[in-house]
C-alpha cells in the first residue's frame, strides 16, 4: 500500500513534528510566531519564472522554479509548494498547493484582461517561506497552434488525396473496386429463394438515418431489391425506426420501377415494429421462424440482437448474408452466417454497388491513406529496429524525424 | 493453483421494493420460456419508465440546471446570454413533431451533424490513425536492461506489424486481391479472426456477468439463500 | 432556403471544431465552447423530442385499436407516473433547505429508479447470456479456417480469463500458463487486429466528415448530393 | 455442507451432458429452453458455495495499480461513471474496490458522469466503500474530499468544453452547489490540475471518448474500467500508452479487488462465471463434435 512518496511525505510530518515538539513545548503558536523564532528556517525555491504558455487561447500561463534545496528524498521537511496570483496587482490569492519536488505548474485559471503576478512558497507543517514575486504578465493569445503543423500537413495530405479522387470520379475517370465476397453471392442467395419459392428477409440494423452504417445498409438494398424484382421474388422488411420505413420504401419503389415491374411493389414490404431493441427482436424473431425465408440480409448497425437474429437464421436454414462495422458483433454474424462484410467492407459494398462517383472517390482516397500508413509503419519498424541493433547514424536520424511527425 | 475456502456474510432484507424487483425480473426472464403477456407488460413498464427516467435526469441535470440556472442566475452571478442559442435551437428541434414545420428540425440536427463531423475528423485521426501509426513504428527486436534479446516479446511485436499491415492490406480496396499481395490479405483476415475470436470470448465474459448479477440479486438479496 | 441554411450551418459548425484544432484564437477557441454547450442543451432537448414520439407513436396505437394497444396504455401511464413523480421529487428539493437532486437516495423517484428501472434493464441484458449460450451450441461451428480460428481464439480467451484452464492443469505445474496466454492473445493478434480495424474506421469517418462539411453527402438533411 | 452438495449438484450437471452429447450425435439436438436452463443451473450453483479461486493478475490490472500507487496521497482524481445498471455486475465492483483504494490513500475524489445512471451508480459505490471501519474512521467531508458534479449531456462535446474549464459544463454539483463554493474545486480549473482520471465504461460515450479527447488533446493520465465486450477494443490505446492500465469485466474487477485487498462481489462471481464458460466451452464443443461427425457421415 505505502511507496515511496507516501513515506516521503509522511517521514517529513513525523521529522517537522520532532522540529516543533523540540522547540517549543509550550502552548501553541500561531504561523507568524512560528517564523519569527530563530529555528534554522528551510530555503525558499528560488528562480520563479512566469511565462505565457504558447499556442493557446491566453488562458493560461506556465510557471516554473527551482525546488527549494532543503527538499530532500529523505526526511523532507517540505509539505508542499504554495502558489499565491495576484491579478491586477490585488492581494495574492492561493491558486494551487503541489507535492513536494515540484518545479512546474500550468495556471489556466487566466484571461487575456487581465495582468498576474505570482510567488511560490516552500511549506512545512508549521511555516512556510515566500519566494521573490514576479514581474507582472498578461496571457497573450496566438492564432497559429505551431505544435500542430506536422498534423496540419498530414491532415492536408489526406484530405487532399480524399478530394482529389472524389473530384476525378465525378470527371468520370474509371476508379477500379476489388470483389467483396459477400456481394458475388447476393445473386445467387437471391436466385436460391426464387427456386425454392420462399422469400427473402431484410434487416437493417437498428438505428436511425444518422447512423452511416444504415445509409449503407439502404443503398445495398436498392442494388439487392432490384435482383429481386427481376427474378419476380418476395420479400419483407422489418424495421426499427419511422424514419428508416419511409426511406427503405422509397428506395424498394425505385428499384422495382428500375427493373419495369411497378406493379408488383407494395407498402406491406417494410413495417415498422418498434423502436425498443428486444421487443423489436422478440417480432423479428417470430417473423423468421413463421414465414421461414429462404435467404436473410443483416446489413447495418447492430448491437446485443445480432446473435440472436444470427442463431435464429442459421436454425432456419436460411443463406445469411450479413455485414456490420462494429466489431464486438462480428464474431456471432462470421460463426452464424454464410457471408459476412466485415467493418469496412460494408461501406466499400455499398460504395461499389451504388456506383456513385462520390463514393467511390472517397473510397480510393481513403486507400491512399492506408497506404500512406503502412509505408510508414514499415519504414518506421526498420529505423526503429536497426537503430536498435545498430545504432546507424542515418537511422537514428530517420527514426527521430519520423517521431517528430508523429509527435 | 487450488481452491482455497473462503468465508461470505449472510444477507437478506426483504422490503416490498425489493418485492417488486423480484417481481420484474421473472416477469422477463419468463420470455425465456416462450413470449408471453406477463413480459409484454413488463417490457412495456420498461419503455416508459426509462423514457421517464432519462427525460427527468436530462431535465434537471441540464435544462435546469444548466441552461435555466445560467441564464437566470441565483445569486449575483451574470446571466451567459450565449446559453440561448442552445435553448432555441432546443426548441426548433422539437418541432420535429410537427409535420407541417418538422423541417426546421434540420436546422439543429445539422448543427449537431456538422460540429460531430469537424470534431470526429481531428480527433479519429489523432487517436486512432496517428498514434496507433506511431505506436506500431517500434524496434521489433527487443532487448532486455542486460541486452539480450527477449525472444517472446520480439515475436509478439513481430505480430502486431504483421497484423496491422496485413490487415490494412485487407481493408484495401482498390487493388485486386492478387499475387503476393492477395496472401498478405488473407493473413490480414487471419489476424482479424483472431480478433473477433477475442472479441467473443470477451462477448461471453460480458454477458454471463450480466446474468450473475441478476441470480446473485434473487437468491442472495431477494431470497436471501446465501 | 430549407436546403442551404441547414448545409450552411453544417459547414461553419464542421470548420469550427476542425480549425479550433489548429486555431486557438478568438474566434474559434471561444465559439468552439460555446457550440459545445449549445450541444449539450440540444441533446437534452433530443431526448424530450423522443419522450413526445413515443407518446405519439403510443396514442396512434391506441387509436388503431390493434391487439398491442393495451400495452401502450402501460406504456403511458408507467411514463407519466414516473415524469409526475419525477418533476414532484425534483421541485421539491430544489426549494427544500438544504436543496436535494431528483436522484436523491430518498426520493420515490429513486425508489422507482432502484426497484422498477434497475432491475428491468439489467434482466433484459441478462437474457443474452442465455442466448449467447445458445448460439454457441447451435451456430458457432469449424465451417472453415476462419471461423476456426476464431473459435480457437475465443476457447483460449474464455478458458484463459478466469482460472479455468489453469486450474486443469493446476497438477502439472502451478504457473498459469493460460492466464498467460490469454493475455498474449488480446496484446499481441487482438490489438493489431483491433489497430488495423482501427486505422481503417479513422479514415473512413475522415473521409465522411469532409464530405459532410463540404455539403457533399447530405443525407442528414434529406437529399441526395 | 453447501460446498459438497454444489460439487455434487455440479458433477452430476457434468455427467449429464454427455447424454445432451449423444442426443447431438444422433441429429436431435436439445432445444433452446434445455441450453437455458443449463446456463441458469451453471451460473447460480457456484453462488451457494464458500470456495474462493485463484487468480493470477494480469499486466494490465498490475500496469493500473501500479499507476495508482505512484500517485501521491492526496492526489485529485476524477472519476468517471459512464455506466448504468445492466453493467453494474461487472463494473460496480471494481467502482467499489476504486473508492475504498482512492479514501484510504486520501486521494480527493471528483466525480462525474456522461451517462444519467452514472453519478447514482457512483453514489451507491461511495455508500458501499463507506461501510469500510477504516473509511468511516477518517469521517470524510462532501465538497472537501470527494465531490459528485453529477451528470451533464453532450456526450463527447463535454469532455470537449471540460479541457478549458469544468465550470462550462458543470456550474453546480450534483446538489446545485455553485462550482466555485466547492471547497475542492476551488484550485481545479481542468483536466491539467487533475492527477488521474479513472473511467467506469460500458460503451459510448466512455473510455473511447476519454481517450481522444482528455489524454490525447488535453494530456490527461487515464485508466480505464470496461465491461468485456468494449474492453477487447481499447487494447490498441493500451498498448500506445494512452491508457496506464486496464480492467476488463469481471476477472479484471476480481483481479483489481484482489491487488487492492478489498475483496468485494467480483471475488465471489468469478467462481459462477468459470463454470458458465466452462458450460459454453463444452456447448461449443459438442455442437462442433456433432457437425463434423454429420459431415463425415454425408462424405
Amino acid at each position: 500500500m505505502k511507496n515511496s512518496l507516501a513515506d516521503r511525505s509522511s517521514g517529513g510530518i513525523i521529522c517537522a513534528a520532532l522540529i516543533t515538539i523540540f522547540f517549543f513545548s509550550g502552548p501553541l503558536h500561531s504561523q507568524e510566531d512560528l517564523v519569527s523564532l530563530s529555528v534554522k528556517k528551510i530555503a525558499p525555491p528560488s528562480s520563479l519564472l512566469a511565462t505565457d504558455h504558447k499556442y493557446d487561447n491566453g488562458n493560461s500561463i506556465s510557471l516554473s522554479w527551482v525546488p527549494s534545496i532543503d527538499d530532500a528524498l529523505m526526511n523532507n521537511p517540505i509539505v508542499a509548494y504554495k502558489l499565491y496570483r495576484s491579478s491586477n496587482d490585488t492581494e495574492p490569492n492561493l491558486i494551487a498547493e503541489l507535492p513536494p519536488g515540484s518545479s512546474y505548474f500550468l495556471d489556466n485559471g487566466v484571461s487575456t484582461d487581465n495582468s498576474y503576478s505570482y510567488s511560490v512558497s516552500a511549506s512545512t507543517n508549521a511555516y512556510e517561506v515566500l519566494s521573490n514575486r514576479t514581474e507582472s504578465i498578461t496571457p497573450q493569445s496566438e492564432w497559429i497552434n505551431y505544435n500542430k503543423k506536422y498534423l496540419f500537413l498530414m491532415v492536408m495530405i489526406i484530405s487532399g488525396a480524399i478530394m482529389y479522387f472524389i473530384v476525378s470520379a465525378k470527371r468520370g475517370k474509371e476508379l477500379f473496386v476489388r470483389k467483396i465476397a459477400g456481394l458475388e453471392a447476393i445473386d445467387e442467395a437471391v436466385g436460391r429463394a426464387t427456386e425454392m419459392g420462399r422469400p427473402i428477409m431484410y434487416i437493417p440494423g437498428i438505428q436511425d438515418m444518422d447512423d452511416v452504417q444504415t445509409i449503407a445498409s439502404l443503398t445495398i438494398l436498392g442494388r439487392i431489391t432490384r435482383t429481386i424484382a427481376e427474378y419476380d421474388s418476395k420479400i419483407f422488411m422489418p424495421v426499427a425506426r419511422s424514419l428508416v420505413m419511409t426511406a427503405a420504401r422509397e428506395t424498394i419503389k425505385a428499384s422495382y420501377q428500375a427493373a419495369s415491374r411497378p406493379d408488383s411493389y407494395s407498402d406491406d414490404m417494410v413495417n415498422y415494429i418498434t423502436d425498443e431493441q428486444f421487443g423489436y427482436v422478440a417480432h423479428v424473431n417470430g417473423l423468421m421462424v413463421r414465414e421461414k425465408p429462404a435467404t436473410v440480409f443483416l446489413l447495418g448497425a447492430f448491437f446485443a440482437e445480432s446473435l440472436i437474429l444470427a442463431e435464429t437464421g442459421n436454425s432456419i436454414g436460411a443463406i445469411q448474408i450479413a455485414g456490420t462495422a462494429r466489431p464486438a458483433q462480428l464474431p456471432f454474424f462470421i460463426a452464424a452466417c454464410d457471408f459476412t462484410l466485415i467493418g469496412e467492407e460494408l461501406f466499400a459494398a455499398s460504395a461499389y454497388l451504388s456506383g456513385e462517383p462520390m463514393q467511390l472517390g472517397s473510397l480510393k482516397g481513403q486507400d491512399v491513406g492506408k497506404a500512406i500508413a503502412m509505408f510508414f509503419v514499415l519504414l518506421g519498424v526498420l529505423a526503429a529496429t536497426v537503430s536498435a541493433a545498430w545504432d546507424i547514424e542515418l537511422f537514428n536520424n530517420l527514426l527521430d524525424n519520423l517521431n517528430e511527425l508523429f509527435s | 493453483m487450488s481452491l482455497i475456502l473462503a468465508r461470505k456474510e449472510k444477507r437478506s432484507s426483504m422490503d416490498i421494493g425489493m418485492f417488486f424487483a423480484a417481481l420484474l425480473t421473472l416477469g422477463i426472464f419468463s420470455f425465456l420460456y416462450k413470449d408471453n403477456p406477463v413480459y409484454k407488460v413488463c417490457e412495456a413498464i420498461f419503455v416508459g419508465v426509462s423514457a421517464g427516467f432519462w427525460a427527468i435526469t436530462y431535465f434537471f441535470d441540464n435544462i435546469h440546471k444548466k441552461f435555466w440556472l445560467g441564464v437566470f442566475p441565483q445569486e449575483g452571478d451574470s446571466p451567459d446570454y450565449w446559453l440561448w442559442g442552445g435553448a432555441i435551437l432546443g426548441f426548433l428541434m422539437l418541432l420535429r413533431i410537427s409535420n407541417k414545420i418538422g423541417w426546421i428540425a434540420r436546422w439543429p440536427l445539422s448543427f449537431i451533424v456538422g460540429a460531430t463531423a469537424g470534431l470526429y475528423m481531428m480527433l479519429y485521426f489523432v487517436s486512432n490513425a496517428l498514434n496507433q501509426v506511431a505506436d506500431t513504428m517500434m524496434p521489433i527486436v527487443a532487448y532486455a536492461s542486460d541486452n539480450s534479446v527477449l525472444w517472446l516479446d520480439t515475436f509478439g511485436n513481430f505480430i502486431v506489424v504483421l497484423g496491422v499491415v496485413t490487415g490494412l492490406i485487407y481493408f484495401f480496396f482498390s487493388k485486386e486481391h492478387k499475387g503476393l499481395f492477395g496472401t498478405g490479405a488473407q493473413v490480414g483476415t487471419w489476424f482479424l479472426m483472431i480478433t473477433f475470436g477475442a472479441s467473443f470470448g470477451y462477448t461471453v465474459m460480458s454477458r454471463m456477468s450480466l446474468l450473475i448479477g441478476r441470480l446473485d440479486f434473487l437468491f442472495g438479496d431477494w431470497l436471501g439463500l446465501f | 432556403m430549407r436546403r442551404e441554411i441547414p448545409l450552411i450551418i453544417t459547414t461553419v459548425t464542421g470548420l469550427v471544431f476542425a480549425i479550433s484544432y489548429f486555431i486557438p484564437h478568438m474566434p474559434f477557441g471561444n465559439s468552439e465552447n460555446i457550440f459545445g454547450e449549445w450541444i449539450s442543451i440540444v441533446q437534452a432537448f433530443a431526448i424530450w423530442l423522443g419522450v413526445l414520439n413515443l407518446v405519439k407513436v403510443s396514442i396512434d396505437k391506441i387509436l388503431s385499436k390493434k391487439g398491442d394497444a393495451y400495452y401502450s396504455y402501460i406504456v403511458i401511464i408507467s411514463l407519466g407516473i414516473m415524469l409526475i413523480v419525477g418533476f414532484w421529487d425534483g421541485l421539491s428539493g430544489l426549494y427544500a433547505d438544504p436543496p436535494y437532486p431528483v436522484i436523491d437516495d430518498s426520493t420515490s423517484f429513486y425508489w422507482i429508479f432502484k426497484n422498477i428501472y434497475t432491475p428491468l434493464t439489467s434482466t433484459m441484458f441478462a437474457m443474452l447470456a442465455f442466448f449467447v449460450a445458445s448460439a454457441s451450441y447451435r451456430a458457432f461451428r469449424a465451417r472453415n479456417f476462419q471461423a476456426t480460428l476464431l473459435l480457437i481464439a475465443g476457447f483460449f480467451v474464455m478458458g484463459g480469463r478466469v482460472p479455468l484452464f489453469d486450474l486443469m492443469i493446476s497438477g502439472i505445474t502451478d504457473v498459469p500458463v493460460f492466464s498467460h496466454f490469454a493475455d498474449w492473445i488480446m496484446t499481441y493478434p487482438n490489438t493489431a487486429g483491433q489497430r488495423a480495424i482501427m486505422i481503417g474506421i479513422a479514415l473512413g469517418i475522415m473521409s465522411s466528415s469532409l464530405r459532410i462539411i463540404l455539403g457533399i453527402e447530405r443525407s442528414h438533411i434529406g437529399g441526395k448530393s | 455442507m453447501a460446498n459438497t452438495i454444489s460439487i455434487i449438484l455440479l458433477i452430476l450437471l457434468g455427467l449429464s451432458l454427455v447424454y445432451v452429447l449423444v442426443r447431438t450425435l444422433k441429429g436431435n439436438p436439445i432445444g433452446r429452453r434445455i441450453v437455458f436452463l443449463y446456463v441458469a443451473i451453471a451460473a447460480a450453483i457456484p453462488l451457494f458455495m464458500d470456495l474462493e479461486v485463484p487468480l493470477p493478475i494480469t499486466t494490465d490490472v498490475r500496469n493500473l495499480y501500479d499507476a495508482l500507487e505512484k500517485l501521491p496521497d492526496g492526489s485529485k482524481v476524477m472519476a468517471a461513471f459512464d455506466y448504468d445498471p445492466p453493467s453494474a455486475p461487472e463494473l460496480q465492483p471494481m467502482a467499489v474496490a476504486f473508492m475504498k483504494y482512492a479514501f484510504k490513500r486520501d486521494f480527493k475524489i471528483i466525480i462525474m458522469g456522461l451517462w444519467p445512471q452514472g453519478p447514482i451508480q457512483a453514489n451507491m459505490a461511495i455508500d458501499e466503500a463507506m461501510q469500510d471501519p477504516e473509511i468511516a474512521a477518517k469521517n470524510l467531508q462532501y465538497g472537501v474530499d470527494y465531490v459528485n458534479l453529477g451528470f451533464q449531456s453532450g456526450n463527447e462535446f463535454v469532455i470537449q468544453s471540460m479541457g478549458t474549464a469544468f465550470k462550462t459544463m458543470f456550474p453546480k454539483d450534483y446538489r446545485t452547489t455553485p462550482y466555485d463554493s466547492i471547497p475542492l474545486m476551488r484550485n481545479i480549473v481542468n483536466f491539467s490540475n487533475i492527477d488521474f482520471v479513472m473511467n467506469f465504461s460500458s460503451g459510448e460515450p466512455g473510455t473511447i471518448q476519454w481517450v481522444q479527447i482528455a489524454v490525447d488533446r488535453f494530456g490527461s493520465v487515464l485508466g480505464a474500467g470496461n465491461t468485456a465486450v468494449q474492453a477487447p477494443q481499447v487494447y490498441p490505446y493500451l498498448r500506445a500508452g494512452q491508457m496506464v492500465g486496464l480492467l476488463g469485466g469481471m476477472s479484471g474487477a476480481a483481479e483489481f479487488e484482489k491487488i487492492t485487498a478489498e475483496k468485494g462481489k467480483a471475488s465471489t462471481f468469478i467462481l459462477s462465471q468459470m463454470i458458465a464458460h466452462a458450460i459454453v466451452i463444452i456447448l461449443i464443443l459438442i455442437g462442433n463434435v456433432a457437425y463434423f461427425s454429420e459431415k463425415r457421415k454425408k462424405k
